[in-house]
């Protein structure tokens, strides 16, 4: 079972992660922190703004 | 089991190239014959340099053609439809990649190609061959269609969201194309020169576009088209293969970002040469032509303006590829019931 | 007569490198200083190469700039609201060309740049410095702005169009820029590093542009803004200089050819810096940036769907010249009531 | 037959991405893990969007790496050499693309690189990885390095030439390599900054090329350096991907083309990966880089001046693919007695 | 003073579009025709886009042509000396930019062209355009011709070393040009197809360039022909405007790099358009084509390797101007003992 | 058997071919008649130079 990305619920494994730790989704590539591990859940995780350079 | 025979006309051309090119390494295809006027005796590898080494294939007169299993039309628009009952007895299955056949209606043809069809008994018959939106047609159709390489990208980004009707169809829709220099074929001209055609960003045909007859066919109502106004324009680019659409379509109601991924993860999922790419980070947001050159791929994004119910739909192909000769194989691949991706893995370089 | 005296701030960067070049052929003005905080001490054509043997200035460091009768600012986004106090001290006339006093509404510049403005009191001061639409405030101005660049392409393509009335406004006005890399300054980064920007077709902003801003700014009635939704998407393509804006209007009346003309002719025929390019045939039919390279030329073309009743507007220049250095050398030799071309003579290249 | 675990250190990196796309598809390799530093925990279409959705990896940490059957080290200069103990108890078998351990003499690394080797005892046991020069010691190899792009260029260009002894040396042997920005790898800066490289002719490096190095090493008698006084410069041009080099060789007897085509014929009629290019018609008459982007392939073309007893030798590769991570899967392959294809089959795309 | 009266055969070539750009910006000149045989009736910005709005002058047919002051020739090779009889009687002096008076000696002109010349007589009468190294033959000469692009940029470059004797000739000399695309004119056709010629690194006539010969000429002696064996190859890359010409030349004394600072300083401080380019930081370290399209300038730099007594020249000017028109226009100046820089001011771009 | 480009020595397949036909080499791409079936040869056909446009 996997988390859904908040941004745009993508599915996000989480198995092997521990809550607290950063992953990415595979779709949006959003910077998300695990939040539950049996309960698979990911929220979005602080994000700095990059500047793109356009 | 013996392989499928497949022969081509105007081989000497870039599409025809392509297909060539795609079909050598194709594991259930042999490639009999290929025909080209001017390069008939040549080697395949004089006119496609990438293939020396790789065939001893020549080019034969298109006279000399003879029968085969499928024929591959690779012919400027306007000649396959004058000369396709020759070629349909050659083979019983003819995959033509022009503009001749893709319409249903003559009228509509009539409207856009601005002449009356050469052939137009068959136009009901022929399937348009994009896999992604008449796949259980190919398996039967004797007469496939390639389709526009600015249509497949329009159709390809766009069809979800009219499938899903949401678009608000009382306001135009907006498509801007940008597009490299091979879609416009291998004959050298004033137009291609390269110290003109170099960095260029050229307009061309901003209003009145044949490719626009397609989306009107494409992505109206099964059966019957579209009849909001769509306002279609090109700009070549600097750029020799590759094709970026963008368009701007509203929305009948007030949706989210999410609402729309879901959409668009509906309608592709299973689709193995589309991918969704929209992004936060880093440099390739969203679709990028130049990384699908030689790929099969149709990358598709969008950005949602919330407050102006705007959807700004971005997607990009390899116009010799997905929206030409790459595309015409997966259509055969459909037709013969075969594993769509079959000579199709190659996924693009990065960088490049 | 004595000349003008002119200084610039962030002269190492794209526009003031720009801005050094004309002036230093500027027959009524004087460089006095150009300031650079990462390069003062160096010689300008350290970091402007084609300024090699034609000027020995030497870049000084931004705190040590004197008095002058014109103050150029080149800085980006955000820095000359905050220190342009200091900034008027050193001159009685500044012309700032970065985003900041662009906008004459604080409203209008919290909901497209989305914070405060840090001096607000300035903005209804400021002239938008646009020769074309503003020529006659420029002369008394003493706070100027430089203009956007995708939003000046657009608006001296539009505004003819506008001012006549002829836009029907309940239809979205869509609008697609295709622009070069210098339009991104001259700093280093991922996104533009060489491997992965060159060929590319990268949209960004596909909504929300800031420049948007400036389009409802400009292009509404004089007082008051467009009411009009303002769709403007921007695609990054291979090309170092250029601008071309591709903008699709719907109007209100069924109107033929000529009568387009006849409104493009009105609005810019006195002008000496637009140039109207619609050609039946060859191979430059519309505007193209590339011939427009170190030129101050904005070029404006049309084509128009009479069934429809769609124009689509094509637009393009450098990014550079009319769109940032140029329009600023423009806007200056308007406030001193000297002849508009001074300096700006230069027509651009074939081929290119 | 289970797969031979690979894994890659340096994975973010240009020749990183290029050996994860080859590798992927290859039908005798696992990819194990794929380390980086800045993109651990990414998935690696982040770095490389070519491979979104053909491959759910993700970056590891330098540090996390397991054990695997070959390790590949696509590092900067001067990192895998203080590193390798490390490295090679991870792997019974390691492939190093950087410059590390290309030469087998510590005197001429010195000589060239301008400072000791870090692990000089490795040296004499590193096989220079070029199958076509080496293949034979391969097949036992433990410690294997990459060959530099411009070297391999020149070195397939010239072997021939020198193995058949008709080479005068007391004439200096002059080179000029065209070299495109992705030689120069995935990190940005001012160099590689689209405005400036773009549409640059760049000399960099005019003398002392460290490539020359592996041509003194390459091209001398089996056993001892070449003495000929070698004169290698190089200019970065327009292009992402691909080298052309040419070189000015002086023949010690008066010989007729068919001489040196027999020459060439000899050396590399055998050979997967090598095809000669010399035609009297058309447009691609010599080799051409971009029609081998993505492909393994090296041409090879000469010219001769009967009169001057002179050989313009021309020879082409993508740096990323026959001069980097290609030739290392070539090696790869080599190194497991496979058929040296595998995984290598991409012929290039023309146009492009 | 009444303006000289300059007409232009040859008008809607490249040179010819670059000549009545720079001339219709000259404060001493006035153009009074301009022929072109396919565009007779049609206006110069229909050939020329960049000069739509600057003039209104119109092509006339070549026998339409009336007497001048002077008359350029921009004609393909071999065409003018055929018919250098009327063109003289049409003005006192003549400039052909063609290869047809380049050369003094028949010999070497049927030596390096392969046949004989039209008008040999004339030869030896004819100055050779260049004014850094004829200027004082050209203020009487009533026949000049123009100069070879990269036979330009690579006598500006080695001239001052053969001028100072310190060229070891027994060692060949070996000249690698990188070129534009413009070079080879306005005619489009197969070999200047964009989808092949974009990104091309394609090299042509490897050995036997005609521009040989004129190196020959003007490296040698005054009064007799260089004997050193001359290797000059040429590589069209991806550029419009621009030549790049890398030199290897050996020396037959021990000199530091300080020595040859002092020769190239001797032999270039009083010429307006030639720059020493030789940094030892930042990215424009050597001489760089981009940054001279449109001026007149020939950048020279050089790096010596001590050791092996071995000066890498670079040289780089644009192909359309210190390559041809612009050179045409300095001569031009010379011939009337103007300021050599007149209409020549611009300084070209950066960023481009 | 096959027949040897003059040009280049290349090996040209002439079986198929009739003598006097035009065939390419496959390596060096030069125009070539066939002079002989039975004993492969093949000579140079007569070839006008191609403008290049370079
Ligand atoms: N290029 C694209 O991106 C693209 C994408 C989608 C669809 N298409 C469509 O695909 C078709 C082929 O396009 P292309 O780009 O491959 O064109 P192309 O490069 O111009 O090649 C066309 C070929 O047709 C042959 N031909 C030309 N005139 C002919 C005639 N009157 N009768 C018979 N053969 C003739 C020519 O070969 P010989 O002279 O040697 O016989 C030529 O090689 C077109 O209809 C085009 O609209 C192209
Ligand atoms: N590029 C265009 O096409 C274009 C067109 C229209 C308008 N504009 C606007 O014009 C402005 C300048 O653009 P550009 O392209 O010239 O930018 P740029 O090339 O990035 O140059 C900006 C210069 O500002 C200086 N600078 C940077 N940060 C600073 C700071 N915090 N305080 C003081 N100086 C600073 C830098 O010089 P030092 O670090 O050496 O001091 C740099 O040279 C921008 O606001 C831009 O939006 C640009
Ligand atoms: N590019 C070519 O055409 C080419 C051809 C032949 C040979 N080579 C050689 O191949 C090697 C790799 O070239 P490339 O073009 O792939 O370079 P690259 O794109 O710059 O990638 C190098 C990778 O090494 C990692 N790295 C950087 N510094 C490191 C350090 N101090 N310790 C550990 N890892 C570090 C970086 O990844 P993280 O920062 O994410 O760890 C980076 O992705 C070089 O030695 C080059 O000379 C390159
Ligand atoms: N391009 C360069 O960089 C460069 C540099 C140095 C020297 N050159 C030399 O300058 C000359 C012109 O070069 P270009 O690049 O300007 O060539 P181009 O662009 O091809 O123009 C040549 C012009 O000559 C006219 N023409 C062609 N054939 C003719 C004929 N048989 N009789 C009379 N007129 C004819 C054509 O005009 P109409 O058909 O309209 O009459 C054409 O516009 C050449 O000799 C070239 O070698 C060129
Ligand atoms: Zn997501
Ligand atoms: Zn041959």
């Amino acid at each position: 079972m996997a988390a859904h990305c908040p941004e745009c619920e993508a599915d996000v494994e989480v198995q092997g992660l521990m809550v607290g730790e950063i992953t990415f989704c595979p779709d949006c590539n959003a910077e998300l922190e695990v939040i539950n591990v049996e309960q698979p859940e990911v929220a979005l995780a602080p994000e700095v703004e990059e500047d793109w350079g356009e | 089991m013996s392989r499928v025979r497949v022969a081509i006309v105007g081989g000497s051309g870039y599409t025809g190239g392509e297909l060539i090119r795609l079909l050598l390494f194709h594991p259930l295809v042999e490639i009999t014959q290929v025909a080209s006027g001017s390069q008939a005796g040549h080697f395949v590898h004089s006119a496609h340099p990438n293939l020396r080494k790789i065939s001893t294939l020549r080019f034969c007169y298109p006279d000399d053609l003879t029968s085969c299993d499928v024929l591959f039309l690779c012919l400027p628009h306007g000649v396959s439809s004058g000369e396709i009952e020759r070629y349909r007895t050659l083979a019983p299955r003819v995959i033509d990649l022009s503009g001749d056949f893709r319409l249903r209606s003559p009228e509509l043809y009539r409207r856009w190609y601005g002449h009356e069809h050469k052939a137009p008994a068959l136009l009901s018959e022929a399937v348009y061959g994009l896999p992604e939106l008449h796949r259980s047609e190919l398996s039967e159709a004797a007469l496939v269609s390639g389709t526009g390489c600015m249509a497949t990208t329009s159709i390809l980004g766009l069809a979800p969201l009219y499938r899903a009707g949401i678009v608000k169809q009382s306001i135009p829709l907006v498509l801007e194309a940008k597009v490299g220099s091979s879609a416009a074929g291998a004959k050298a001209g004033p137009a291609s020169h390269h110290p003109d055609r170099s960095g260029a960003v050229r307009s061309f045909e901003p209003t009145g576009h044949r490719h626009t007859a397609e989306l009107i066919q494409e992505l109206g109502q099964p059966g019957s088209e579209l009849q909001q106004l769509v306002a279609f324009s090109a700009t070549a680019i600097e750029l020799v293969r590759g094709i970026l659409v963008t368009a701007h379509v509203f929305l009948n109601e007030r949706l989210d970002e999410r609402a729309i991924w879901r959409i668009y993860r509906e309608a592709y999922q299973r689709e193995p040469f589309i991918r969704l790419v929209k992004e936060r980070n880093g440099v390739y947001r969203y679709p990028e032509p130049k990384i699908l050159a030689g790929s099969n791929y149709c990358d598709v994004g969008f950005e949602l303006d919330v407050e102006q119910q705007r959807v700004v739909v971005i997607a990009a192909l390899d116009n010799l590829m997905k929206g030409a000769a790459g595309n015409g194989v997966q259509a055969l691949n459909c037709m013969f019931g075969w594993d769509e991706t079959l000579g199709l893995t190659f996924p693009g370089l990065h960088p490049v």
